[in-house]
């Protein structure tokens, strides 16, 4: 069955969440949403997703300060950054470029990354475009950091990088990038050219799963009537005839 | 009828440049005031978003009204980045204070409570730690080796927001954005633009009161019809999304955001509906 | 229908010996799961009463349920003290951490933003203070010579309350008293005795949504008419005074409570009904 | 016009409160409470009253945190305490009777005195019982004290006691209460009879005024069918007829 990059990139996610009781989702994250909200539809024990900016029960927040307390509680299982540069550290910069404050480029800001990081256990970091000024040597200016000393309180941190080459696996012990696998079409040479900071590969590099028929139908059928809610232009995009 | 209604000009006055004011982020936000502030010719603002902010910041920082801005972000969410904010940060004409949402909320919270600080877990090791001077790690008095960040309270001088339903008693409903409370409890004032305004008291209706902003609250009601336009208000309307990217590209450079601002200056929806 | 309804039996079973439980004060206390609590012989409870204590405390203390309470205050209101409480704390049966009433609120609070420790202002000079031993005085880290008392976290086991309606996806309806979802958001475990259980989703109602615990708080949920007889219910039922009043009575002594119990045992309103 | 004593004290205490924005009453509190909707009544500058354990807008509070956060942003005027002792430093004491813990007497609690206290600017101490078992030279425990160091955070404090006998106000400089009125029918020999610590006297002691028909009036009209919400047995006691 044919299936778009989005929809990899979903079923790729969602093999991080399945078994996790409680799944959030940031704004502007329409790819993790749906990977949540597909690990919901497979997974009994996914109890809830919540999806900032939604407005359907069952997937609302009461607020910001909700979803935050609730990672402060140990109740967040998994959340998802991005970052306008991410290092080999897992250092996320959603601040801006240049020398801090005066900056180049100034983007939106931290939001919720420099709580959020510590506290949920499993961080997924997705990016869309897998390039050497997103993926740098090192960032301008460490929104949130991707690890601690070992005094600090952190029960959380990053757990993945997923790209629309490739997924890495995040050691915290040795601090650095573990290529999972590469998808389909593309080559380590092509991920390596792209990334601007080193990562370890394994002997083997596998390719990432194709999404199944049955996990495609699901995406298809179940996911993207929910998704469309807060994100309607991409649903619209991506399901043209749902 | 209650003495905290008034006319949003008269609102508009009570708003004093160099306030510190808290907005909240989206829904709820008060469009029409800020216009009205912007004619007004406000200066010096430091503008609190809670958590973070979207066009109204971003709006009232190209008109030149703000000087300090403290945040977890300013965006226009799919419309793209704040132009008048980067351009401003850029350039050096704001002061920015960059915060982490909870770290805002708790803010507010510490001064909700008349507590003169509030710790936060996170932020250790990141630069937003590093360039706020005003927060500070400290040992975790029950527990050895643990450094943990207190923030100082976040008081300001005024909150504003927009909202549905007011009564003639001077208390408001806000439906589920029950964060308003933090942000009423935490300002000195409270001014509040809303669609309409009710003869009945919404507290004596049992299914309303728990989403009801008090009285003791609120200085201050306008009855301002579209008053969040062109952004939304649940149960009353959505975006105006052409207003909204048409803002976003003219916000691009000064000279068409200037255009825009005049334009905006000469009529409004929210005064002609 | 949500795996989270459980009979009265299996709710009770899922409190063990040694839990530290949080109380609501009056209204929403589940009576009729004390009751049954009691009769499973329940040990060496770690009570914590928010922020204060009346019957159930009372009751739970003279059955031999309880080692220590922390508490601002027990007492049966206008039926006076509570007896069974007062005696033992003076034969130092019990242990009794005192605190405030904000200082319980507090320490919940800081639980249910995951805060190893929150600040309150006053206490200090207080024999309140003086006697907690895990309360502390630190310096306000952004004011020199304002010392200020800092509080752990107050993080129980399980939170019990009785509420009007549940729905069968395992949200519970609190109406006005919204307190309850800082002891479920603070506690590991939530369980909850209800008079009625409904089979639409009640976040699904924009109305009631705003006073809705969600069901990720909700551990267990068991239909229990009369639950918190013989205390209050907002709109449900009033205070049966003569029942509290006989109690009151029967408390005053070891033999009358004894006997009293028996009654309960044998039966009570709660089942029967 | 022939008033009860519960009416005189109504009355008394009520003087405390007029143009004081927002003025709070605790539980067990019927005759502060009654002197708190007088002056509401009487004053346009009360703008709420808010009465613990009341069910009728707009005297209801949200709950115990709304009352404490309140306070604490310097938004209650007034509130009352009371205390099985009190001292004439006005320490306060609602704990119990001996060496704590294992008290000869335990009362309920501190309930809210150990802040509220130091919170709210005018705290009227109120006892229906005027006694050397309850005025005593220094209560058995502090359950909330009178009187802070300098360099404490104490934006409030005890200012006045009302008793069955008389009225004191307490001057906070000098750590003292301070006769302000004897009720009619009664001398300042039975006052101190009954009071066990020291207080400053005028040279010539007041009668507290008596309550004007104006003020009795509105007591038994306005006061009493609001203040039988929260307390229905005080008021059928006061006001039989009405």
């Amino acid at each position: 069955m044919n299936h778009s990059i989005e929809e990899l990139l979903i079923a790729t996610i969602a093999e991080f969440l399945y078994g996790l009781k409680h799944i959030a989702v940031g704004v502007l994250s329409p790819i993790p949403g749906s990977a949540a909200l597909l690990a919901k539809t497979r997974s009994e024990e996914v109890k809830k997703v919540s999806i900032i900016g939604s407005t359907q029960e069952p997937y609302r927040l009461d607020g910001g300060v909700d979803l935050f307390d609730c990672a402060g509680q140990g109740r967040v299982d998994a959340f998802f950054l991005s970052g306008g540069q991410i290092d080999g550290q897992a250092n996320v910069n959603l601040t801006g470029i240049g020398d801090y404050p005066k900056q180049e480029t100034r983007w939106s800001g931290a939001f919720g990354s420099a709580y959020l990081y510590f506290l949920v256990p499993r961080v997924i970091l997705f990016r869309e475009e897998h390039s050497r000024r997103v993926f740098v040597p090192k960032v301008d200016f460490i929104s949130a950091p991707g690890v601690s000393a070992p005094n600090i309180y952190r029960p959380g941190g990053p757990y993945a990088l997923v790209t629309p080459l490739c997924q890495f696996l995040f050691d915290r012990n040795k601090k650095k990038f573990f290529l999972k696998s590469i998808h389909h079409g593309h080559s380590l040479e092509e991920v390596h050219d792209n990334t601007g900071f080193d990562f370890e590969v394994p002997e083997t590099v596998p390719v990432t799963a194709t999404p199944t028929k049955k996990i495609l139908t699901l995406i298809r059928e179940k996911v993207a009537p929910v998704i469309a809610d807060p994100y309607p232009d991409f649903a619209n995009k991506c399901w043209p005839n749902h | 009828m209650n003495s905290s209604i008034v006319s949003l000009g008269e609102m508009a006055k009570q708003i004093k440049n160099g306030h510190k004011v808290v907005l909240f982020k989206d829904c709820s936000v008060p469009m029409e005031l800020g216009r009205t502030l912007i004619k007004q010719g406000i200066k010096d603002l430091h503008l609190v978003t809670v958590p973070t902010g979207s066009m109204l910041p971003d709006m009232l920082i190209g008109a030149g009204c703000v000087a300090t801005v403290e945040t977890s972000g300013v965006s226009l969410g799919e419309f793209g980045l704040a132009p008048q904010f980067g351009s401003a940060v850029k350039s050096g004409r704001i002061k920015i204070l960059d915060a982490t949402c909870p770290a805002i909320y708790a803010g507010l919270q510490a001064a909700e409570k008349g507590l003169p600080f509030i710790p936060l877990r996170g932020l250790i090791g990141s630069d937003v730690l590093k360039n706020r001077e005003d927060f500070r790690v400290i040992d975790n008095p029950f527990m050895k080796n643990d450094p943990i960040v207190v923030l100082p309270a976040i008081a300001p001088d005024v909150a504003i927001f927009h909202a549905g339903m007011a009564d003639v008693y001077g208390n408001v409903y806000i439906a589920r954005q029950a964060e308003l409370k933090i942000i009423s409890h935490a300002a000195t004032k409270t001014l509040v633009t809303v669609e309409e305004i009710v003869d009945f008291n919404i507290l004596e209706q049992p299914e309303l009161a728990p989403a009801v902003l008090s009285a003791m609250y609120v200085d201050g009601i306008a009855l301002v019809p579209n008053g969040a336009w062109p952004l939304n208000l649940p149960g009353y309307y959505d975006y105006d999304r052409s207003s909204i990217k048409a803002y976003a590209i003219a916000a691009e450079n000064d000279s068409s955001f200037k255009t825009w601002l005049e334009t905006q200056n000469s009529s409004s929806k929210g005064n002609s509906n």
